[in-house]
């Protein structure tokens, strides 16, 4: 018969592929799952007890059985039961969930960052080293990787089941998670938020690689500029440097050795300048400006790409002094680039 | 008789009037004139309570409806206040409590409109319910003045939005701090919150103005002078609700900042 | 204060205790809608008076104190319900209690969204 | 009354002799003005259900259509963009035009003023107002597919749906505006009637719990739906003038339309399924022959769910960026709302208990919902825990488990009280097996739909995909299957309902010897649905005064 063929097929198709949970390919799953079989269970449960009763009732007390029925009011110790019961439960899974989210959502101290900037319909990862890649994620075994992302258009949201993580990626601000992949492979990278057209073509492959491979894979797939390097060009090419110059004259303040440190601003309130201060300074400078100077600094919204601003932070987060920049002031008016540009791969630039 | 709804009543109570089916058809389908009272209510009190509950209930909708402009204003006002101060400082306060006043008044007149109409006095009413309309267009062509300076000074949000007023103010002849570029752009999202919540009441107001023409010329047939209160007091609801709004529009939008820091 | 009083019902109910949806039905005198008119001017000049005197973080305070007070005469006295039935005064209660639910509960998101994650 | 102990409580007038009361609501006028122009609520009801049938075979046929595209990984059916607009009609009919109106613009229209005991809605007019509007919301709906669709997702996702898009937006953004409207007044109509409109003796404990849902889910529409108004106002303004509100680049925060978005359509969820709850209750209480286990607890249950309904809007958002502060205190309220429901399910599961229970139609279709929407609860408890959300939202997770709430619940819910309500509407009864049979193939056919959906989910497959990953497949066949049944299932109500309206045997006043004012009138009632205004003298779901008043046959058969 004509159908047979189909159906075998079929049912090869369901014997490779007949798995209910995702590899568990990254530090945090076994929690996760772990949460998920609770859930299930209670679901499995309810709903058991829930049948069982309809049932039992159902057979009990069906009108050949019982042909009267008997006046119940109801009773308060059974609604006491039945309300406290469920919301102990469902306590437990909040303050459970609750936990897990901070663990997903905290990164350690000692995560390495690659920057992803999601736009219709791609996404593209940015390695410190300068490597680039489209719809591809090559990051190392047993190394906490946090992801900074952001998106150039609408909302993304990158998902990598087989690592039970996900974070939307949204427009104009960055968003971070992490995990720490435990075995090698390729693993689906999803885009889950509805983002236009192609949505279902924003997909891409995490490639979890031995340390050792990983190291190879940055060295073949160089650029030849780390991002450092590229935003120091930006830096000196957009005059950031006329001002940002660490000089006496300066009419901005020093960046050197400034990511990580508590900045005072005009209004008096403090702030911890980290990624996402870098970037909104740039684009919205009188929104915060450091004590001491002048509003006059002007808006870079809509002149560079979220991956030149991503350039930029990165510079200005390794930008132990301003010798380099004092330098890119030099050879500015002599047109070429900095000198000496260490080695890519390497996030450090300009020695003291 | 009320106590058809008291939690309380036992006793039976036959309906009124039950017409035979084709009045009662025709009793629903023609308008709320006089005799006012629609068949399918026991009694007129539990009409009229009726009637402004349900009034009270869509003014509650309306709440929540600006509800949501006030919420993004407020949010913006903190983020950018600098822009927010700035641009406010462009209304015309003026024009802006003149407006208030006048649509305080129009409120004053229609409060009296709803008193004539209780005590049942036909003129008085249809000469407030006129004065009230008149003050409402005042109202609106204030606005619309308004509206129109802010055309020429492109401060309609969209293309050929320009900040340079708040960029350069002295250029302006506008003792003001200069904005930010940055900051500056910013304007314009207060200027659309303006538009915005301005435009909403606006058209709250015209749609009220329409219905005061008709009410006025049904007050003028006579409708509402043998204690048929319940279009005028309920439209009166309506109308105190827009100007409540704007009682909170105008310190919003106007008076953010009127005292520049030196 | 004095004012005709037009009774629909017989049951003098002005608390209405036993029926709280129904209040009986009372005429606000033109005296009291001219004191309330009076009043709302009044505040009015006042707003923008205090908004011209720099009192830093007063300003918007007292700016919508001053518009809730003229809100709450305005729906006291010239939307009748100071004498309107209980049920609706609870109708208006909720209506302001959500939109403080909206305010309040989406304001906490972006007001902590500064802490970060602790 | 049968007297005879069979496994049915139906007991139907001798056929030979029976026939339609000569005066009743849909013979009271003729011509097709009569109907257009009515503001009666039972016709406007009529009006609704035709109405919402329509659009709902017109989103299902979309349902198909997508699942059908899923029945292979490749994206061979269609063009991506039309299987988004696929996908965004299906959500914007199936929800603005079914889901939010079935039940209370259908039943609830019908029933409310009958079962308080009062001749018609506080304002006939407005309710008739409302109809238009919804058929105002419907055509413009249609005109936004004709035109050549909208593919925003029904969700309106901004800066996507306001600066990245060149289809209809702003036409399905009016339709939904309008449609909205409709919902408020409807809600505020049901309010009103509720509280002004009780007949002598009808107190708040006395009246059916129906009633009891309609009043929260009527708090929900016209608290929240302004709300998607002016959101959906902001969105159309700025796609019109480009005025930055909700756009990041000019200092606008996207994330200010997702609340106030979903500040109205979480509780739109609600407003979805109370009503559905109301029959439930109704239906559970006539076939058991019993008052609802906990009546109280049942009717404070309703209005606790509208009251937390508003508190948990941000359980949306979680992995959007807001704070984690508030994400914790959304997540304990989601948990929270979750109780009332339970509290339901087991109420109606011990009304059970003791009756004297028989299986027609309308409750095998309750013993759907209380199975069905057990599971969609519960999986809702995945999504409000914050870090199984993080894995699970935005997948088909999802999809599988407001699916299970909508359709297991909702559609359930609606399917058996058209049944249970048809003979008082009609006043004919509807062919008892092929109803039973099409409520067994609903079932099975809708878990074969979506239970295939959560393990799809749980693997990670996203949701509103075109194209997915080979390994998908077999899953996703299975739910395409499932479809097909649910499809069939759905299809046989229409048409033997369809046929009973002249075939049907005639159902006399109260074929299922039910408790509710309604049942004791006329079936199909009369234009003022009863003679004189009745007095309540008992309490609800009160069998015992039902059986001494057909002892005493006092009945009013007008």
């Amino acid at each position: 018969m004509g159908l047979s063929p189909v159906l075998w097929q079929f049912l090869v198709k369901w014997l490779h592929s007949s798995s209910l949970f995702p590899t568990e390919a990254s530090g945090i799953s076994p929690y996760v799952d772990a949460l998920y079989f609770f859930l299930v269970a209670m679901t499995v449960f309810g709903t058991a007890l829930v049948a069982a009763l309809l049932l039992a009732f159902s057979i009990r007390y069906r009108r050949e059985k019982s042909p009267v029925a008997t006046h119940v009011e109801g009773s308060t110790l059974l609604e006491a039961t039945w309300t406290i019961i469920p919301l102990a439960i469902f306590l437990v899974a909040f303050v459970w969930g609750a936990l897990l989210y901070f663990r997903i959502y905290n990164p350690p101290a000692n995560a390495m960052n690659i920057y992803v900037v999601g736009k219709q319909w791609m996404w593209k990862a940015e390695h410190p080293g300068g490597q680039h890649e489209i719809n591809a994620l090559h990051v190392p075994m047993g190394q906490p990787v946090q992801l900074t992302m952001i998106s150039q258009d609408v909302f993304h949201s990158l998902s990598i089941p087989d690592f039970r993580i996900k974070r939307e990626v949204i427009p104009g601000r960055y968003s971070t998670v992490w995990f720490e992949a435990t075995q090698p492979g390729t693993y689906h990278l999803f885009c889950t938020q509805y983002c236009g057209t192609q949505h279902s073509g924003m997909v891409g492959e995490v490639t979890v690689l031995t340390p050792e491979d990983y190291e190879k894979w940055l060295q073949q797939s160089t650029s030849g500029m780390s991002l450092a390097q590229n935003g120091e060009r930006l830096f000196s090419s957009m005059g950031c440097n006329s001002c940002h110059n660490g000089t006496a004259a300066a009419r901005g303040p020093s960046l050197a050795g400034v990511y990580g440190s508590k900045l005072t601003l005009t209004d008096g309130s403090q702030i911890l300048v980290d990624d996402a201060y870098l970037r909104d300074t740039i684009l919205n400078p009188s929104k915060h400006v450091t004590a001491g100077f002048a509003p006059i600094m002007p808006t870079y919204q809509g002149q560079m790409s979220e991956d030149g601003l991503i350039d930029l932070v990165e510079f200005i987060k390794n930008m132990q002094s301003n010798y380099r920049v004092q330098q890119t002031l030099v050879t500015a008016e002599s047109g070429e680039a900095a000198p000496t540009t260490p080695p890519p791969g390497t996030t450090e630039t300009g020695k003291p | 008789m009320d106590n058809a709804l008291a939690s309380t009543g036992l006793t039976t109570q036959p309906a009124p009037d039950p017409h035979p089916h084709e009045t009662a058809v025709h009793a629903e389908h023609e308008h709320v004139a006089l005799p006012q009272h629609r068949h399918h209510f026991e009694t007129e009190e539990q009409q009229r309570e009726a009637g402004s509950f349900g009034m009270w209930l869509f003014l509650v909708t309306e709440i929540m409806f600006f509800g949501g402009m006030f919420f993004a204003y407020l949010l913006y006002r903190n983020w950018y206040y600098p822009a927010f101060a700035a641009a406010s400082s462009q209304l015309s306060v003026p024009l802006g409590g003149t407006n208030t006043a006048i649509l305080i008044t129009s409120g004053f007149c229609m409060a009296l409109g709803v008193w004539a109409a209780e005590v049942r006095r036909r003129k008085m009413l249809v000469v407030t319910l006129i004065l009230t309309t008149l003050f409402g267009l005042a109202f609106l062509g204030i606005k619309y003045d308004e509206y129109h300076e802010k055309y020429e000074l492109h401060h309609i949000p969209g293309n050929n939005f320009n900040v340079s007023q708040f960029v350069n103010p002295a250029a302006y002849g506008i003792k003001e701090e200069p904005l930010a570029p940055d900051m500056a752009q910013k304007t314009q999202i207060f200027f659309f919150l303006y538009f915005a919540m301005t435009g909403m009441h606006a058209v709250h107001l015209i749609i009220g103005i329409g219905l005061l023409f008709w009410l006025t010329w049904r007050a003028h047939r006579g409708d509402f002078s043998s204690g048929y209160v319940a279009p005028i007091e309920n439209f009166g609801l309506y109308w105190h609700f827009i100007d409540i709004v704007w009682l909170f529009l105008f310190p919003l939008l106007y008076l953010i900042n009127r005292h520049p820091l030196h | 204060m004095a004012h005709e009083t037009i009774h629909t019902d017989g049951t003098q109910d002005p608390m209405n205790v036993t029926n709280p949806e129904h209040a009986q039905r009372h005429i606000v005198t033109p005296l009291q809608y001219t004191y309330v008119f009076g009043t709302l001017l009044l505040f009015t000049g006042i707003t923008i008076g205090v908004a011209y005197i720099d009192l830093k973080w007063a300003n918007p305070v007292i700016a919508l104190g001053i518009a809730c007070f003229q809100a709450t005469i305005g729906i006291l006295f010239f939307m009748h319900v100071a004498y309107q039935s209980r049920l609706i005064k609870i109708t208006i209660g909720v209506g302001f209690f959500l939109f403080l639910v909206l305010v309040t509960m989406t304001m906490g998101d972006y007001v902590s969204r500064a802490w970060g994650m602790w | 009354m049968s007297a005879a102990i069979g496994n049915t409580i139906v007991s139907l007038p001798d056929q030979s002799t029976a026939q339609i009361p000569r005066h009743n609501y849909i013979n009271n006028e003729h011509g097709l003005l009569s109907w257009l122009l009515t503001s009666d609520h039972k016709r406007i009801a009529i009006l609704y259900l035709i109405s919402i049938t329509f659009f709902f075979f017109i989103g299902g046929a979309f349902a198909g259509l997508i699942r059908l595209e899923l029945l292979t990984p490749q994206p061979d059916l269609v063009s991506s963009d039309t299987y988004n607009k696929f996908f965004t009609m299906h959500g914007i009919i199936m929800i603005f035009l079914f889901l939010v109106p079935s039940v209370p613009a259908t039943l609830g229209n019908f029933l409310i003023p009958i079962m308080l005991g009062a001749k018609d809605l506080a304002f006939p007019k407005i309710n008739l107002l409302s109809w238009y509007l919804y058929m105002i919301g419907g055509t413009l709906t249609l005109t936004a597919l004709v035109l050549g669709g909208v593919d925003t997702g029904w969700t309106f996702t901004t800066p996507l749906s306001t600066h990245y898009l060149n289809t209809h937006v702003i036409t399905a953004a009016t339709a939904i505006f309008v449609a909205g409207f409709s919902s408020i007044f409807t809600g505020l109509n049901f309010i009103v009637t509720i509280h002004r409109m009780r007949c002598p003796g009808m107190t708040w404990f006395r009246m059916p719990l129906f009633v009891w849902a309609h009043y929260a889910a009527s708090l929900l529409m016209v608290l929240g739906t302004p709300v998607l108004a002016i959101a959906l106002t902001l969105v159309a303004l700025e796609r019109l003038f480009g005025i930055g509100v909700f756009d990041p680049t000019k200092g606008g925060d996207p994330l200010l339309f997702q609340h106030l978005f979903w500040f109205y359509s979480h509780p739109a969820v609600y407003i979805m399924i109370l009503p559905g709850m109301g029959v439930i209750s109704e239906v559970i209480s006539t076939f058991s022959r019993k008052r609802i286990f906990g009546y109280t607890a049942v009717a404070f249950s309703s209005v606790a769910i509208a009251l937390f309904g508003f508190f948990v809007w941000e359980h949306h958002m979680f992995i959007m960026g807001v704070s984690s502060y508030s994400a914790l205190v959304f997540s304990l309220l989601t948990m929270l709302v979750a109780v009332p429901s339970a509290i339901k399910i087991f109420n109606w599961t011990f009304t059970l208990q003791k009756g004297s229970i028989t299986f027609e139609t309308p409750m095998l279709y309750a013993f759907g919902f209380m199975g069905l929407f057990t599971i969609g609860g519960l999986t809702g408890i995945f999504l409000g825990s914050l870090g199984m959300d993080i894995h699970l939202t935005e997948t088909y997770f999802i999809v599988a488990h407001f699916h299970f709430v909508m359709v297991g619940g909702m559609l359930m819910a609606f399917l058996a009280g058209i049944h249970f309500w048809w003979p008082k509407m009609t006043g004919r009864m509807y062919p008892e097996s092929l109803s039973k049979l099409a409520a067994v193939t609903t079932f099975i056919g809708f878990n074969l739909t979506f239970l295939p959906q959560f393990i799809l989910g749980y693997l990670g497959m996203p949701r509103r995909y075109h194209a997915y990953p080979p390994e998908f497949q077999v899953l996703n066949v299975l739910s395409t299957a499932g479809a097909t049944v649910l499809g069939f299932g759905y299809m046989l109500p229409m048409l033997y309902l369809a046929w009973s309206l002249k075939y049907g045997a005639i159902a006399g006043n109260n074929p299922w010897q039910a408790t509710g004012l309604e049942w004791q009138i006329q079936s199909p009632p009369l234009m003022e649905n009863f003679i004189e205004t009745p007095v309540m003298d008992h309490e609800a779901y009160d069998y015992e005064w039902l059986a001494n008043k057909t002892r005493n046959e006092v009945t009013t058969v007008g």
